[in-house]
């Protein structure tokens, strides 16, 4: 697949049609691709199952410069693309997209494979490319599961916990937190020219958790500003330095809204609107529920 | 020369506890081991075998946040409250070699007049333990800044060959921390096994990936204009998402911003670390002078590799421990930097 | 008895008297009104003035069904079945002998009048201390 | 830096009673930016306001603080005495001590202490406040009536009388409402019709006056100044320009069958019909559920003996769309219905209610006036009314409020059956007689002593209906004793209502409505005939019971405020609206779907806020992560420093 | 703090239209509710922002409640349908994180319910009093 992709791109490059290419570049180890843009030639371009950024992301970068971006984006990506693309962030006719299939991503420590995949791969339903002009090797995308619902099993194990574990249990995770905004960089959505943590024209700004409350704090508002946007790309997860497996917030606020508001999948396409943009006069429960159901 | 068997360790480490000193020695937890302070829950989970903490020991010299002041105000008087200096003695057990010298960069930076007086009273509570690296990992590059695994620096160096610890104290820190613990320690004097095991480690970084020498003569201070104008930084920044992993785990990143905080009763100034990918990094009364990501990203290795060299006799500002080589959410780290300016072009 | 104030017997009935705007509607709907001394309207009344003695000797204690037609025409909530029936039970319990007793239940039964057993077990409810 | 003012009112005792304001001022003037700090007995009395705008020349005041009562009641006095000072306006807050802290704290201690929060909590917004400069928009010189009734006509007709053309969208075919539906009026006993279809002409035929008759309000937009409202006038079926009302066609059909609405169900109207004889416009519909010919295509009957042609059977509902400056709510009520009241027996036909017997004893009504059981058509020997059907009824199944209208109109009633049918016995149930008008009270002693009309201070249980006569199951309270009394006739006075549309009416005007469906006032002393929605008024009995007199007063002070409103070119619109930071804005328009006015706009990367069309919600500055949109007058930054303030 | 009894510190945000005049009926009326309660006036409720809720807890509140109007009577008409939304998810997520549930609530308050205000602030304030000083949501630089 990888060398389908690569002549591709140097087809592309080379005609002119698009005026570079996104893609991975080999890395000093086998195990570390790094997200490179290409504009001459291709060489030294992978695809393996070590390459895990999420190259929607990237595309908001080089949204200004003139001239198309051949990118290359795996099933669950091409979400990201989406939400991106209904929040006027990037366009889609400066994008070529070609859809590449995905046998899931290798968790790498120390440069070493541990076995294991994502997270998200684990509980992956997403294998149909959302937008792309072109597709190679899709029909290699994982199968993992039919149940959507796996996702949700580790949030039902922090549901069923009391009050006092839960808080313990989040304690522990927001503690570790150095506050390096890795989290917030590399989430398409949560992409603000201007964060409200590094604003002090609102009173909010942050630098660092100098107490507990802020570290709730930050992660609390970040999960809520991407409610209903986040597309459970995984991507926060993947980069936190520290393990703490953020994804269990995002995806909480995915499980609520499907429960209260009905299925709602961000980035599956452009026109409908985020559920919290919108409402259902009649239907919408009342914020008792929260007490209500235990 | 003192031999400790590895498992009378937790008895010293209660025993520095009973008379006021601080322990603190790697853990586990989950899959990640950081310096904790040494309770009798945690004993269990000692590792001594995991290469690298995630968090470096600067945590304990730097913390990432740390109080100045107070200050308050009755009936329209302000008043000011300094926070008090560290006063409790305390030990960092197993501290790597390339942790060891990044303190010491650490020291050079904050001991040199105007001496940061907060640091200074960290510093000097504080004995280090340092462990030698009996098993390398492949993102180790600590040998490209000359320091040798085999015999770590620190105030008592620590080999530890199967299960039990060579103990051999190093600066009179060292010195009278060893004759508070004497009773638990046995005089020994088999250097020959401390010798096999230092050749054994040297065998094992040479084999190393990164080992064979990265090129760090193109950065001397006088090529200054030279490298900083070079092009290759566009293509080495596009990737990098400006998140501050790199600069918070790296043992040797110092910089740090001051900031205030309206309690409502009081305003509390603190420090708290800051990292130069951060876009209100050297935020000025103008503005920003670095506006781009590439800026940013120069800077840290400008300094690392450049700037700080020029000030402190050729030290450079990096201990090769491979922390930002494994955490960076775009694989980019200052070995491709330094690698990708072997060929001038 | 006397000293039975009227937040006792307030207490006792927990409904609240203050609500009754004397509209009349309880004793036009109760079915034996006639044949009380006292008639639901005029016992709320009285209740409210504290004359708690004319409710003790009134007949209406026991001539009151417990059919709750006025408490369910009553417009404001004011329930006076619940007033008799608690000032019944004060009376039941002051006295300490009860208007019932249960050697009188025998002869109701085998008699040929055909009681059913329901109002007798809901009598000796209502008229036992 | 800010130099702020603050003034502590002891609004007579109401605040000082349980506020210690000296401490109040005290506790303020050790807040940073505050230079002066007093107490005044009444803050808002001219004396209090011009110790105000001194205060502000004398010590440079950039900002006031008032801690008095509520916002609502005099933060505009407060805000046009800074203006007389010089001081923008926008730059006074209130802190409200009076309803939110002295009258509901009895201990002294609790209430001083939090007044000096409220009051910290204003100073801290007041320091971030900035001058704000309303904006202006349009004001379209046009009226819209909803409701046809006596409010909607009187209404109309004073604002049409200022020169403002007025519309009138009413739902049934004629204009007039229950009036027309009345026999007499209390409390002079003159002929409804006499003194109503005179109006109800004037209103057909004055030139600034269009009438839409049956016709209902599809759609509204917009705002006080600038509304645009979509008129759905329903197919009549009957070209209303060539129809001369001449009325062979309601003759002629033989369709008999449906209920007539406005005889209250007593006797059948045709498929074809007019509501009354003296209809306004007096031009039929057709009930396309009745109409042979719109139902299978044969009949026709009425096109045929029509001469002017005027029938038009593939008439569609038209749609019109209209500017207006102002609405006025005019949509009256309805009796309850009472089906939840068995006890009534309200199903026998010799149960009627108030508005039927209007009928009944009506020249115009189905039985031509002359009053009779419906049952077995005889004279009754005697009528008796019941007060209170579902008035005064905390219960689920009736309304709390008292109907205000029917102690009248029962007396009116009992005197005109008196009067004309002297051998008839009458007899009234009451709980209390509520006539407090002029010359209410003597109109009910005239019914009760001249006219002999027997009142019973009491209530009826449950009604019984035995053929030849019904019995009452009721009780004298004053005698003492149960009764059950023999009638005839019973009227019930039964409780009324607004008519059920009017909460869809309120929903697409925004404007506020209670549990009960009536609709609240701005203010129930202050401004009892407008909404709080700006630019909508309320006429009749929609803001609450009230009888005609009164009806046609406020009728008149409602076209008042409308000719206030509309005589001015251009309206001052609220300043406290959204504006968006373009440094931080990321252009992804999250803003721009929940806008309720559609006031932002999405070009090229960022957004803008029509701050004509902004109200001020604030729900945008919350979609937006970044912070970008803040919403001025109530921006982050002062919300945020009240909670400091408060929290400290 | 004040040492001993503890007094909680509850912060409302009140809309202007509906609960807000509902909380001036309530005074007019002299419906007495603690003093714990302070009342911030918000043009909608769909102007409170999480972040304030959070900042409101920061700086030492115990409780924090939010009153709008009635579900259809919004004089934004939409505010308070996006208020619901927003605020169902906001607890949810509190609750998931272990704050107890007893600290912020939500209520439909139209002006002519004064009663019911009086009513849901004193029951409000109640579980609050047992539920004690947050802990779990405090900034203790703001405490002491």
């Amino acid at each position: 697949m990888q060398e389908l992709m690569k002549a591709k791109a140097q087809e592309m490059l080379s005609n002119g049609s698009v005026t570079r290419v996104l893609a991975w570049k080999k890395g000093d180890f086998e195990t570390n691709p790094e997200p490179a843009f290409f504009t001459k030639h291709v060489d030294d371009m992978v695809y393996n199952q070590y390459c895990a950024t999420n190259l929607s992301n990237f595309m908001v970068g080089v949204e200004k410069e003139e001239g198309k971006t051949l990118v290359f984006l795996k099933p669950c990506d091409t979400f990201s693309f989406n939400q991106l693309l209904k929040e006027n962030r990037i366009s889609r006719d400066k994008a070529y997209i070609i859809g590449v299939g995905c046998e899931g991503v290798k968790v790498i420590d120390e440069m070493q494979e541990t076995g294991a995949l994502l997270e998200k791969c684990n509980v992956c339903t997403k294998i149909k490319h959302m937008v792309y002009d072109e597709l190679i090797g899709e029909d290699v995308t994982r199968r993992v599961t039919d149940d959507p619902l796996t996702r949700f099993k580790d949030i039902e194990a922090i549901e069923k916990m009391d009050a006092g574990e839960r808080f313990a249990f989040w304690q522990g995770e927001f503690s570790k937190c150095i506050r390096c905004n890795a989290c917030r960089n590399a989430c398409p959505p949560c992409g603000c020219k201007k964060c409200v943590f590094d604003n002090d024209n609102y009173d909010t700004a942050q630098k660092a958790n100098v107490t507990t409350f802020e570290e709730q704090m930050f992660h609390i508002i970040r999960a809520y500003h991407v409610a209903g946007r986040c597309t459970d790309c995984g991507e926060c997860t993947r980069v936190c330095p520290q393990d703490i497996p953020l994804h269990l917030l995002n995806r909480k606020f995915i499980k609520d809204i499907n429960a209260l508001y009905g299925e709602f999948q961000a980035g599956a396409d452009i026109e409908t609107l985020g559920p919290l943009t919108d409402f259902n006069i009649d239907q919408d429960a009342e914020p008792s529920i929260v007490y209500d159901r235990g | 020369m003192y031999k400790i068997d590895k498992d009378n360790l937790p008895e010293l480490f209660k025993f520095l506890t009973k008379n006021g000193t601080d322990v603190f020695a790697p853990v586990r937890k989950g899959n990640q081991v950081n310096f904790e302070s040494f309770t009798d829950e945690v004993a269990s989970t000692l590792d001594l075998d995991t290469l690298k903490t995630v968090r470096s020991p600067k945590d304990f010299v730097l913390p990432q946040v740390e109080h100045l002041f107070d200050a308050t105000i009755e009936n329209k008087q302000i008043k000011l409250e300094t926070s008090p200096l560290a006063d409790k003695p305390y030990v960092i057990f197993g501290v790597r070699p390339c942790d060891v010298k990044g303190i010491e960069v650490l020291d050079n930076v904050y001991l040199k007049d105007p001496v940061d007086k907060f640091y200074q009273a960290r510093r000097a509570q504080g004995v280090i333990i340092s462990l030698a690296c009996t098993n390398p990992q492949q993102t180790c590059f600590c040998k490209s800044f000359n320091i040798d695994a085999a015999n770590p620096q620190g105030d008592i160096a620590i080999w530890l060959i199967n299960d039990s610890l060579n103990w051999k104290s190093l600066t009179d820190k060292g010195a009278n921390l060893t004759t508070q613990v004497k009773h638990l320690l046995q005089e020994s004097s088999d250097i020959d096994e401390v010798e096999a095991c230092q050749k054994d480690i040297q065998l094992k970084i040479d084999a190393l990936p990164y080992s064979r020498g990265l090129p760090l003569d193109k950065f001397t201070p006088d090529k200054l204009l030279e490298i900083f104008n070079d092009a290759r930084w566009d293509e080495l920044s596009k990737a990098c998402i400006a998140c501050g992993t790199c600069t918070f785990i790296c043992p040797t990143c110092q910089c740090y911003d001051v900031k205030d905080y309206d309690a409502g009763k009081k305003v509390k100034r603190y420090r708290c670390w800051d990292s130069c990918m951060y876009s209100d990094f050297t935020l000025m009364a103008h503005g920003n002078s670095r506006n781009t990501q590439k800026e940013r990203f120069r800077q840290r290795y400008m300094h690392k590799l450049v700037y700080h060299p020029d000030k402190h006799h050729g030290e450079f500002s990096c201990v090769g421990c491979g922390r930002c080589v494994n955490k960076c959410p775009s694989s980019l780290n200052i070995v491709k930097v330094i690698k990708s300016f072997e060929v001038d072009n | 008895m006397t000293n039975m104030s009227r937040d006792v017997l307030h207490t006792l009935s927990s409904t609240s008297i203050e609500k009754c705007m004397s509209c009349g509607r309880c004793s036009a709907s109760c079915p034996v009104a006639d044949e009380m001394n006292i008639m639901p309207h005029q016992f709320v009344a009285l209740l409210k003035r504290r004359e708690v003695e004319k409710l003790m000797e009134s007949n209406t204690l026991w001539k009151c069904l417990s059919c709750f037609a006025c408490i369910e025409r009553c417009p404001r909530g004011v329930e006076p079945a619940k007033i008799v029936e608690a000032s019944r039970l004060a009376v039941i319990r002051q006295q300490g002998e009860s208007h019932i007793s249960a050697d009188e239940i025998p002869k109701y039964l085998e008699s040929e009048s055909d009681l059913p057993q329901q109002l007798l077990v809901s009598a000796f409810r209502k008229y036992r201390g | 830096m800010k130099r702020i003012g603050v003034f502590v009112c002891h609004c007579g005792t109401n605040i000082a009673a349980t506020v210690d304001v000296v401490k109040v001022v005290e506790a303020a003037k050790l807040e940073p930016g505050v230079v002066h700090a007093a107490e005044y007995p009444y803050l808002c009395s001219e004396a209090g306001q011009n110790m105000i705008i001194k205060a502000v020349d004398e010590f440079g005041l950039t900002g006031v603080v008032v801690s008095a009562c509520s916002p609502r009641m005099h933060e505009t006095t407060f805000r046009k005495a800074a203006a007389k000072a010089g001081l923008n306006p926008f730059m006074v807050e209130i802190s409200n001590i009076r309803e939110q802290c002295s009258w509901i704290h009895k201990d002294s201690k609790d209430g001083t202490e939090k007044s000096i929060i409220l009051t910290r909590a204003a100073i801290a917004k007041v320091h971030l406040n900035e001058p704000l400069h309303p904006g202006e928009s349009k004001v379209t010189k046009r009226a819209l009536v909803i409701g046809g009734g006596i409010a909607g006509i009187q209404t109309a007709l004073d604002i049409a009388e200022a020169g403002f053309p007025v519309d009138i969208v009413e739902s049934t075919p004629s204009i007039g409402g229950k009036m027309a539906q009345l026999d007499k009026t209390f409390p002079t006993l003159d002929c409804s019709a006499c003194i109503l279809t005179p109006k109800m002409v004037d209103a057909a035929a004055h030139e600034n006056i269009t009438l839409h008759t049956y016709s209902e309000i599809e759609k509204v937009e917009g705002f006080v100044g600038d509304f645009t409202i979509t008129i759905r006038k329903k197919a009549r079926y009957v070209d209303m320009k060539n129809c001369t009302g001449c009325g062979l066609c309601y003759e002629k059909c033989p369709v008999k069958k449906a209920p007539s609405e406005f005889e209250q169900g007593l006797i059948k109207r045709t498929a074809i019909y007019t509501p009354f004889a003296q209809a306004v416009p007096n031009v039929p519909v057709i009930d396309k559920t009745q109409c042979i010919k719109l139902k299978t295509g044969k009949c026709g009957l009425c096109e045929k003996v029509c001469t002017p042609k005027a029938i038009v059977f593939d008439q569609q509902d038209e749609l019109i769309t209209e500017k207006y400056g102002a609405v006025i709510i005019a949509t009256g009520y309805d009796q309850i219905s009472l089906e939840k009241f068995g006890e009534y027996s309200y199903n026998s036909p010799d149960v009627i209610t108030g508005l039927e017997f209007e009928r009944l004893t009506n020249a115009a009504g189905p039985t031509g006036g002359d009053l009779i059981r419906l049952s077995d058509k005889k004279k009754p020997r005697s009528v008796t009314f019941i007060q209170c059907i579902g008035s005064r009824d905390t219960s689920k199944r009736g309304k709390p409020y008292c109907s205000k209208i029917c102690c009248m109109y029962t007396a009116k009633h009992a005197m005109l059956i008196r009067d004309k049918y002297p051998q008839i016995e009458v007899n009234v149930f009451y709980i209390d007689v509520r006539t407090p008008g002029k010359n209410f009270d003597e109109f009910y002693r005239r019914s009760a002593e001249e006219y002999g009309v027997n009142y019973i201070k009491g209530q009826v249980g449950k009604i019984i209906d035995q053929g030849e006569f019904l019995t009452l199951q009721s009780v004298d309270m004053l005698g003492g004793k149960r009764m059950d009394l023999q009638t005839d006739l019973v009227v019930l006075a039964t409780a009324i209502e607004p008519v059920k549309s009017v909460r869809i009416i309120a929903s697409m005007l925004t404007a506020s409505i209670d549990t009960n469906n009536f609709m609240t006032e701005a203010h129930p002393k202050l401004k009892p005939v407008e909404s709080p929605t700006a630019g909508v008024f309320l006429s009749g009995v929609c803001q609450g019971p009230k009888d005609i007199p009164e009806t046609v007063a406020q009728a008149g002070a409602t076209a008042a405020k409308v000719i206030g409103l509309l005589v001015k070119d251009k309206l001052m619109t609220n300043p406290c609206t959204a504006e968006s930071n373009e440094k931080f804005c990321n252009g992804c328009s999250a803003c721009t779907k929940v806008c309720p006015y559609g006031a932002i706009a999405y070009d090229d990367g960022i957004v803008h806020v029509n701050k004509a069309l902004c109200q001020g919600c604030g729900a945008c500055a919350v979609t937006c992560p970044s912070g970008a949109m803040d919403l001025q007058g109530f921006s982050n930054r002062q919300l945020m420093a009240e909670v400091d303030a408060i929290c400290r | 703090m004040s040492v001993g009894e503890f007094k909680p510190l509850v912060v409302a945000f009140c809309c202007n239209w509906c609960s807000y005049a509902g909380a001036d009926l309530a005074g007019t009326s002299r419906l007495q509710y603690p003093a714990e309660v302070k009342i911030i006036k918000v043009p909608c409720s769909c102007r409170v922002n999480p972040l304030f809720v959070l900042r409101a807890f920061q700086k030492g509140a115990d409780g924090v409640i939010i009153c709008g109007c009635h579900p259809g009577d919004c004089h934004y008409s939409t505010g308070n349908y996006y208020t619901r939304r927003r605020i169902t998810l906001l607890y949810s997520m509190l609750d998931y994180l272990g704050i107890e549930k007893g600290r912020t609530h939500l209520e439909w308050v139209s002006a002519a319910e004064g009663v019911k205000f009086a009513t849901v602030m004193n029951k409000f304030v109640e579980q609050v009093y047992e539920l004690g000083e947050n802990r779990r949501l405090e900034d203790w630089r703001c405490k002491s």
